[in-house]
């Protein structure tokens, strides 16, 4: 009873501060509303017992991720009303409603199936971060460090992207600046 | 003899290359007297060959393979037999003469050599024609006089009217070589062969249907050259052409291919009798046909023209009804008396400056005499008086379709006959005879130059005296031809007096109507004149009904189907995708949301249709 | 309790890792080299990451003799999976990029050469390319998909003007969306059949006959609908010319193989199944995709007015007609989709490298875009070898024989027309004559025209190590025929043998 | 009144589609960041639930990954538009449709 | 040297083209004529060392290109093929001796020798592969020619004949792979050897389709009506030695191949088709022949005029029995050398006053009787005239067909009538009539190099009108070989009667002939 009661609060929650993520038109509440909707969802993973997981959500998005997009915003300047020209919302709402509806009417049947077998099973009584440690270091190492090989080019794109080089564009420079430019990098 | 016969046959072409190197030259009178020579070297080889076979020998010979493919073989083989023989003869004469006649004709003409080198190559078709031993060999003759009689009609080319008639001969004998075509086929597809001796062997065994098309669709080919009716219109105007290529081509020897043809086929057409009274039917009505348009007529050589015509369907009387010989013997005859005639219009129209109205002359003869007595020796051979040539020939004609029962037949010849004698003469009485009424229009007439005159007496003698032989020629020739029975014993006399009676009735009327110059023109309003003189609308007919139909159709296909059915259909293909490509680009606009759009757009419809497959899957297995 | 994890070191098969390793190496030693002295020339890194990728290339060729003896290896718990569409797709993957490392000796300044970051980055994406093909693991997949992603975009921005951020923002934004896609398709089947494995997957829907037909459907309608952006099939494929366009030309000739051929791979290993199952559906889907994919993008093509748009449009096009390989799903037609993306690869560096040479800093007065036809006006009037080349890849792309792309052309039809499905075939076959509408249309300008300009614009970019490119590429086209046997010999065990 | 897999699958897959109505809908191209932020979320509340109610811990694994993407992703993407913004002084979206066709 | 004879004759002009790349554009022409004349030479060492009695395929080469997929380069001739290969050398070589001076000579005289390479290997090519290699890429040279040398519309006519040709071909492809794959069946080997193909009998409703696959690239090559279209705008375009390579050779292709694929592949289906062909072909013949007529350009009659040709051609081939396909065969050599002649004399005139309207003529016999003379010949020639080498074989395909359908044969001859009208019906708006444009009053007659272009076709016309046999010996050989298969491999009993059995002979059907499942 109260994992429904629980349940259907936190989906009433998260849809409602999602929505008012897409749908504002201001771009701080879209920004709050969106945090709260994480937070929200780390809910849920508590319900469903991924604890790691949920700390991680909380951390990850609710701390680093929206502090990246706070700071985006103040870059921007778009703490003020966001003006956008609405091109035919019935279109929009209509055709993600008709996906919503079609794959929940395949998602009301129960899956019918013999041959799940859970092939990394939720031990009981081991902590949750315990056993995603064990996992993460064994079965999924690779995708781990190919995760942390992503970050890095995450890091390097974001720096290389936002950085002061790509101020002044070679490509666009004729030959002789370009080349009085590369001689001052040398130099720096 | 082989010799002889390769000389006979390739002296006439070896003249015409020669001529041809002078072609685009201005006069070289060495290419006269050469291929003059050349053509009388072939007329004496002939000559030769004539004695040979004379003497029971018939010439045969293969020069060397033309076509073989699959079983189907044909060569250039030649062969010299008693019709052969007397073509050749027939042909070589007439040739010479023209060509000697010619040296004087065409002497002013800036196209001299040309004509000469298309003379000769004539020739050179006709000999082919008539000495091939198979069909396809005869073909090539065939066409090769085609051409040839394409070329020197179109002579002077720069005149529109003579590139028109030119034209025009060219593609109806086409009309009839394809029928010729189809016959020669058909006779391979039965027969095996095209060679005369396998085909005539064989003929009798064949399913006798097959044997009726064959024979039909080779008539067909020999109507158009013989200007059978309804492809009778481009002699007329094949007139345009110098005169001595009307003399030779379009009188003595081209227009008798048609007869040869179906003589030839005798054993073929022997079996037949039905196709062969059609041939007579035919015959009949075109020489009764072709003499009215004569009567009428105001222009000299277009008269000789339809006399042609009406002379050649009595020939077609003759062979259709099977007395082969007497076709041959009248075709002889013919020949020289009508080469005779066009040579002597030849003179008149030197004369005249190529003046063609017999309206316009008169009294010629004061200034003509030996062209006028030429001339007239000729009209009266036409006529059938007798004792010259054409007396004997048309007499047996006559006797022949009497013979055969066919008074219709028969009754028209007769008719045809007095028509004959009656047109020959208003052409002789407002020519040379009456007003000169030439002063009025200011001509100057001269008599042609000599030896021109001396070229065309040998014609004159034999339009005389070809009659005389006529036993001898009927034992000649029936050793290859079948004999005619003549049932007429007891009415023979009472026949050719009937008939000698009509033609100098004809004559006589002739004369009499013509002795003061040309009718009053008042008859000319009259609707049988008007028909005549139209010459029974049949030409209008054709141009209205074939000619610019086709015409026009031709620029239908063109402009409506082919550009706008069949290429622009092709062109809608292309530019239907083009224009996709158009209409649809603006799906790329460029702008992100709408790209987005499309990616969930995309994958709506891709669930729509899953989970429309899905509730339709599980309908399905449960 | 949990149990100690006892792993021996043999049984992770570290040798799998081999090549990717060494791609991520060699990045990290570029950056290295950054971080020690700067501004160092452009040509050291690209020198330095030819060898890595030579290394590279050395690991997978012996990779290819050990398969050939062992078959299929899986390496550390199962989670790369070197098959032989792995070495293939590898062996593509790091050819192809080789191909492209020359493109950066420019004899112009280019923004993103001078950055070394440019080459780390390329050589992280190489990496990411080569996990993604080397697994069957759904999360190997993504990570190795979004980390060469994620670098791919970086890499266009990093050409640095207007349009190239453009591209890049338009090309990530989608990404996103796809990568959402891919991520709700996998836990699609994941509810299905509690794996993420595909071989698994496959192997518990077949025990399960197919009984969740819907999820099955809806799963498959996302991961298609994420990989038909990967591909650029219609009408996922908005992306390609705004991108292609933006990124600079050499960037963009690498874009239209080696992305593809990755998710070409794993696209295999994903629909193929699932198009043998008997779900019609999915094989409807596919067809209907395949030919829209090929007709539309050609249509598109023939109303472009800048070449290299025109090239975008065609590579869709190809795109859409090598995927009908894995709607076929025979053995040829697999193989097929190896030999044909192998042919074209060569054309199509050739005819983008074409564009790189003649690519100008400033554009004259009236001239819109990078490459409009009416700048090759004339051209073989005034460089009568250059525009042979360019006449070359464009018959070649054509489909005309003997160039390279025929071959393939050939092959996939051969495979169609032996799967009898005759119909495809035949639209695929009538599709390169639509095409070669636009391909001549270049023909056209550059050789029935008159010239507009003077010939040096063609080779303003134009450096020895480009030129050697084109020439490479223009000997490969013509010469394909010789390659097609050795080639398809050695493809079609590797593709027998990993069961496709 | 139990609540299943089934209900998870279902909320997983509105807030998608709410996603997806962020995506199509706005031109702000921050504010569509966080719509593919929900995106990718609402995958994760699957997972989650999979992995529960399967009792394998794959799906946590997954959900873990997709983090970590969705992480780079936000790098990635903001670099970019603080490339774009430096050089347009715009982050509209309608503004960037200097190439189509 | 005779073993690799049809390589070298293939591979020297393009090797020769590549070196031509280097010569002086001042002395190009010289060496194109020296490059022409040498493989001219060749091919007619080639004729001297073919031995006329065997019917089968001569000078064979092979050298396996992909054996995984059964691609070999298999190269051999037949009687059928080596004529046309001769005739090939003969047209290049003649008509780069005659090229007039064009702008940028240097790059038509290349392309030119590359067109060689590819006329020569789709003749000699006996994989269909290699046959479709070269089939296509023959389109390249052409396209290139039209479109950098042509008329007004030159751009237009170029690409609509190079997408067409290529769109037909294409479906021709597919029909190729599903033949290869067919044998693969059959026997578990890839194989894309004709003569290997030649041993597979298939059953007839797939010798249908197959046949209507291949018959798409051929009818529009060919072309047949209703996929003429692009032929009028081609010549019409085209310059002068453009045409003339199109009409005498290029359009050969198409028939050459109906005769080596579609005949001794699908000999039922053959028999099935004949008809429908043979309707097609009449119309070819009777409607091309009156767009013909109703032209004002000369060179779009002469256009039109092969189409109408090329409709007997078509009818003579599916004649299906000896006669009628020696007489296609044959009727592919007159045809090229007629033709190649028409349009080489229209040359002769454009370049003299740069346009080809009949109207902008008239008179010209009293200008240039030579030119008008030669015309004249191959004018009479083209309108089938005994004695002329398109006689013989319009004849022997129209006496082929007359055994298959007399009212067909019938319709069909009217060519000769037809064709009569508009040739006649042009000569006679070009030659005849007085001068009427000042302009003209002052051309030149043919001189020494068109008239050595011209000479040679004239005396080819004449001599192989007297005695084709020659030519049209080894050409029935061969032909009889491949009727003889035909007979053998039918399966229906309708096409063995209608395909003659020429058991007196022993041909290939010697071979094992292997059944599909």
């Amino acid at each position: 009873m109260f994992e429904a009661v629980a349940f259907y609060l936190f989906a009433f929650l998260t849809i409602t501060m999602f929505y008012i993520t897409v749908t504002t038109q201001q771009a701080l509440y879209a920004l709050t509303a969106l945090a709260a909707g994480m937070i929200f969802i780390s809910a849920f993973f508590f319900i469903l017992g991924a604890d790691f997981l949920g700390v991680v959500q909380i951390i990850v998005y609710t701390g680093a991720v929206m502090a990246l997009y706070a700071f985006g915003m103040m870059f921007f300047d778009t703490t003020r009303d966001v003006v956008e020209k609405r091109t035919s919302p019935q279109m929009i709402f209509g055709m993600s409603t008709l996906a919503a509806i079609l794959v929940v009417a395949i998602f009301v049947a129960p899956i019918v199936s013999d041959n799940i077998t859970a092939f990394y099973p939720v031990v009981e009584g081991v902590g949750n971060s315990q056993q995603i440690g064990l996992v993460l270091f064994t079965k999924y190492l690779v995708p781990f460090e190919v995760a942390a090989i992503m970050l890095l080019v995450a890091m390097v794109a974001g720096i290389v992207l936002a950085g002061k080089k790509m101020d002044r564009s070679l490509t666009l420079m004729d030959c002789d600046d370009a080349e009085t430019i590369l001689q001052e990098n040398k130099e720096s | 003899m082989e010799m002889y016969l390769y000389i006979a046959l390739f002296a006439p072409i070896v003249g015409s290359l020669f001529a041809a190197l002078f072609g685009a030259q201005p006069k070289t009178p060495i290419v006269g007297y050469v291929t003059s020579a050349l053509i009388f070297t072939s007329l004496v080889a002939s000559t030769v060959l004539l004695g040979a076979v004379m003497d029971g020998e018939i010439v045969h010979v293969e020069l060397m393979t033309w076509i073989a493919a699959g079983d189907f073989y044909v060569p250039f083989g030649f062969q010299v037999d008693q019709v052969t023989v007397i073509m050749m003869m027939v042909v070589t004469l007439v040739s010479t003469i023209v060509h000697v006649y010619s040296i004087g004709y065409m002497d002013h003409d800036k196209g001299y050599n040309r004509f000469f080198s298309y003379l000769s190559a004539f020739v050179f078709s006709m000999m082919v024609l008539v000495m091939s031993d198979n069909l396809l060999g005869l073909f090539i003759g065939w066409e090769g006089v085609g051409v040839c009689s394409w070329l020197l009609i179109g002579f002077w080319y720069h005149k529109e009217s003579a590139t028109w008639a030119a034209n025009e001969a060219f593609i109806m004998n086409r009309i009839a070589d394809l029928a010729m075509l189809i016959g020669i086929f058909l006779t391979y597809w039965s027969m095996g062969s095209v060679q005369y001796d396998v085909i005539f062997a064989e003929a009798q065994y064949i399913d006798h249907s097959t044997l009726v098309t064959i024979g039909i669709f080779l008539f067909i080919g020999a109507m158009g050259k013989s200007a059978q009716f309804p492809l009778h219109t481009w002699l007329a105007d094949a007139m345009e052409g110098p005169t001595p290529v009307s003399a030779l081509i379009h009188a003595a020897t081209m227009v008798t291919a048609g007869v040869y043809l179906v003589i030839r086929c005798a054993p073929m057409y022997d079996l037949m009798p039905e196709v062969g009274y059609f041939i007579a039917s035919l015959g009949a009505f075109v020489a009764m046909f072709a003499a009215t348009m004569a009567l009428v007529n105001r222009d000299l050589k277009r008269i000789i023209a339809y006399s042609t015509l009406s002379q050649l369907g009595y020939m077609f009387v003759a062979a259709g009804l099977g007395a082969y010989w007497v076709a041959l013997f009248h075709l002889m005859a013919h020949a020289f008396f009508k080469a005779l005639l066009f040579l002597g219009a030849g003179n008149v129209m030197h004369a005249m400056d190529s003046e063609l109205d017999p309206v316009k002359m008169g009294g010629l003869f004061k200034v003509m005499k030996v062209t006028a007595i030429l001339m007239i020796i000729a009209s009266v051979a036409l006529a059938g008086i007798w004792p010259l040539a054409g007396f004997f020939s048309k007499d047996k004609i006559l006797e022949v379709a009497f013979s055969g029962e066919h008074y219709i037949l028969w009754g028209t010849l007769w008719v045809t006959a007095g028509l004959t004698a009656f047109y020959s003469f208003r052409l002789i009485m407002l020519t040379f005879f009456g007003e000169e009424r030439y002063k009025n229009f200011g001509f100057h007439p001269h008599e042609a130059y000599k030896y021109m005159l001396y070229a065309m007496s040998p014609l004159a003698v034999l339009a005389v005296i070809a009659g005389w032989f006529e036993h001898q020629f009927v034992d000649f020739v029936t050793q290859m031809l079948p004999t005619f029975e003549f049932h007429t014993h007891h009415v023979e006399m009472i026949l050719i007096l009937v008939t000698s009676a009509i033609a100098l009735g004809g004559i006589i009327t002739a004369i009499v109507m013509y002795r003061n110059g040309p009718l009053s023109t008042k008859w000319e309003s009259q609707f049988a004149y008007k028909v005549l003189i139209n010459q029974y609308y049949i030409p209008q007919i054709y141009e209205k009904f074939l000619v610019q139909p086709y015409r026009e159709l031709s620029d239908i296909f063109w402009k409506q189907i082919d550009m706008k059915i069949v290429d622009a259909s092709v062109d809608a293909i292309a530019t239907t995708f083009y224009n996709t490509g158009e209409a649809t680009r603006g799906m790329q606009s460029g702008n992100l949301s709408t790209m987005l759009k499309w990616m969930v757009a995309g994958l709506v419809i891709l669930l729509t249709l899953a989970v429309a497959f899905s509730v339709g899957y599980i309908a399905i297995i449960g | 309790m949990l149990q100690p994890v006892d792993i021996s070191f043999e049984s992770l098969n570290f040798i799998t890792l081999a090549p990717m390793l060494i791609a991520v190496v060699g990045a990290l030693s570029i950056l290295i080299i950054d971080l020690i002295k700067g501004g160092l020339d452009k040509t050291i890194y690209v020198m330095i990451s030819l060898l890595f990728l030579l290394l590279d290339l050395g690991t997978l060729v012996d990779f290819a003799g050990m398969f050939k003896e062992n078959g299929t290896m899986l390496g550390f718990f199962n989670v790369i999976l070197i098959d032989g569409i792995a070495i293939l797709g590898q062996l593509i993957i790091v050819v192809a990029s080789m191909m492209f490392l020359p493109l950066a000796l420019t004899s112009k300044r280019f923004h993103e050469y001078s950055n070394p970051e440019f080459f780390a980055l390329f050589l992280f994406m190489v990496a990411g390319f080569q996990f993604m093909v080397s697994s069957d693991n759904l999360i190997m997949i993504f990570v190795g998909l979004e980390t060469a992603s994620l670098a791919l975009y970086t890499l266009i921005a990093m050409h640095n003007r207007s349009h190239s951020f453009e591209a890049a923002v338009k090309y990530f934004t989608m990404g996103a969306l796809a990568a959402g896609f891919f991520a709700f398709g996998s836990m699609v089947f994941y509810a299905l059949t509690g794996s993420i494995e595909i071989n698994q997957i496959a192997v518990i829907l077949k025990a399960d006959d197919y009984a969740n037909i819907g999820y099955v459907l809806v799963g498959t309608t996302f991961l298609l609908a994420a990989f038909s952006f990967k591909l650029s099939l219609v009408p996922f494929h908005t992306w390609t010319p705004d991108v292609y366009e933006g990124s600079s030309s050499a960037l963009a000739s690498y874009m239209a193989i080696v992305p593809k051929i990755a998710a070409f791979v794993v696209a295999m290993r994903l629909f193929e199944f699932l198009v043998h199952s008997g779900v019609v559906w999915l094989e409807v889907m596919l067809y209907v995709i395949v030919v829209l994919t090929m007709t539309l993008a050609n249509v598109w093509a023939l109303v472009q007015s800048d070449v290299k748009r025109m090239l975008a449009y065609s590579s869709i096009s190809h795109a859409g007609f090598v995927m009908a390989a894995i709607l076929i799903g025979t053995t040829q037609a697999n193989s097929a989709l190896f030999l044909y993306w192998i042919l074209f690869s060569f054309t199509n560096l050739g005819a983008f490298t074409m564009l790189w040479v003649s690519r100008q800093k400033d554009l004259p007065h009236g001239q819109n875009s990078d490459h409009p036809f009416s700048k090759f006006s004339g051209m073989v009037k005034t460089m009568p070898l250059a525009a042979t080349m360019m006449a070359l890849f464009m018959l070649s792309l054509a489909g005309l024989p003997p160039f390279g792309v025929f071959w393939g052309k050939v092959y996939m039809l051969s495979a169609a027309v032996s799967a009898e499905y005759t119909v495809l075939a035949l639209i695929m076959a009538l599709n390169s004559a639509i095409a070669a509408y636009y391909y001549l249309k270049i023909i056209v300008y550059m050789f029935m025209k008159e010239p507009e300009n003077c010939g040096s614009v063609y080779m303003s970019n134009a450096s020895l190590p480009l030129k050697t490119v084109i020439g490479f590429s223009a000997v490969l086209t013509v010469f394909a025929v010789i390659l097609v046997n050795p080639l398809l010999e050695f493809i079609t065990p590797l593709v027998y043998n990993s069961g496709f | 009144m139990e609540i299943t897999l089934n209900h998870y699958l279902v909320l997983s897959t509105i807030l998608f589609a709410i996603g997806l109505i962020g995506v199509m809908r706005r031109k702000n191209l921050l504010m569509l960041f966080f719509a593919t932020e929900i995106l990718l979320n609402s995958v994760n509340i699957g997972f989650a639930a999979i992995s529960h109610y399967y009792g394998d811990l794959t799906g946590q694994m997954f959900a873990f990954f997709i983090i970590a993407i969705a992480a780079s992703e936000v790098a990635v993407g903001l670099g970019l538009l603080v490339l774009w913004y430096k050089r347009n002084g715009s982050i509209d979206l309608d503004m960037m449709s200097t190439m189509k066709g | 040297m005779l073993e690799h004879i049809l390589s070298i004759l293939i591979f020297f002009p393009a090797l020769a083209a590549l070196l031509g790349f280097v010569v002086n554009k001042d002395s190009i022409r010289v060496y194109g004529i020296a490059v022409a004349g040498m493989e001219f030479v060749l091919a007619l060492v080639l004729w001297g060392a073919y031995d006329p009695s065997i019917a089968g395929m001569q000078f064979m080469e092979r050298m396996d290109l992909i054996p995984a997929f059964g691609i070999s380069y298999l190269l051999g001739i037949d009687g059928i093929s080596l004529f046309i290969i001769i005739l090939a050398a003969f047209f290049t070589f003649i008509g780069i001796a005659t090229l007039p001076n064009l702008k940028n000579i240097k790059n038509l005289i290349i392309t030119l020798l590359f067109l060689q390479m590819t006329m020569v290997g789709v003749f000699a090519a006996l994989d269909a592969m290699i046959f479709y290699v070269f089939w296509e890429l023959s389109l390249v040279p052409m396209l290139y020619i039209i479109g950098a040398w042509g008329g007004e519309k030159r751009i237009y006519a170029s690409v609509k004949f190079f997408l067409y040709t290529f769109a037909g071909s294409l479906v021709m492809l597919i029909g190729m792979l599903f033949m290869a794959f067919f044998y693969f069946q059959a026997t578990g080997v890839w194989s894309f050897s004709i003569l290997e193909w030649y041993r597979l009998v298939l059953p007839e409703n797939i010798q249908l389709w197959l046949f209507v696959a291949f018959f798409f690239g051929f009818a529009i090559k060919v072309p047949m009506f209703p996929f003429h279209t692009w032929l009028p705008y081609a010549h019409g375009q085209a310059p002068t030695i453009g045409s003339v390579i199109l009409a005498a050779i290029l359009l050969k292709m198409g028939t050459y191949a109906f005769v080596r694929f579609s005949l001794p592949l699908f000999p039922d289906a053959s028999v099935y088709f004949m008809f429908p062909i043979a309707i097609l072909a009449i119309i070819m013949v009777v409607y091309t022949a009156m767009v013909a007529y109703a032209q004002k350009d000369i060179k779009q009659v002469v256009a039109y005029s092969s189409v109408s040709h090329m409709g007997i051609i078509v009818l003579g081939t599916f004649a299906l029995n000896v006669e009628g396909i020696s007489g296609a065969v044959f009727l592919m050599i007159a045809h090229g050398v007629v033709s190649g002649a028409l349009f080489m004399l229209v040359g002769v005139f454009y370049d003299r006053r740069h346009t080809k309207l009949m109207s902008d003529m008239g008179g010209l016999a009293h200008i240039m009787p030579h030119y008008a003379t030669i015309f004249g010949i191959m004018m009479m020639a083209s309108v089938g005239l005994p004695l002329t080498i398109n006689f013989v074989g319009e004849f022997l395909c129209l006496l082929g067909f007359y055994q298959q359908s007399h009212i067909f044969t019938l319709l069909a001859g009217t060519a000769i009538i037809v064709g009569a009208i508009y040739m006649l019906a042009a000569f006679k708006k070009v030659f005849f009539g007085n001068v009427v444009h000042e302009e003209n009053k002052n051309l030149p007659d043919v001189n020494k190099k068109e008239l050595f272009g011209l000479i040679p076709l004239v005396m080819i016309v004449v001599w192989l009108g007297v005695y084709p046999k020659p030519v049209l010996g080894p050409i029935n050989n061969s032909v009889e070989s491949i009727v003889q298969l035909m007979h053998d491999k039918a399966v229906t009993q309708e096409a063995k009667s209608v395909i003659p059995d020429l058991t007196k002979k022993v041909v290939i059907s010697e071979t094992i002939i292997e059944e599909v499942r």
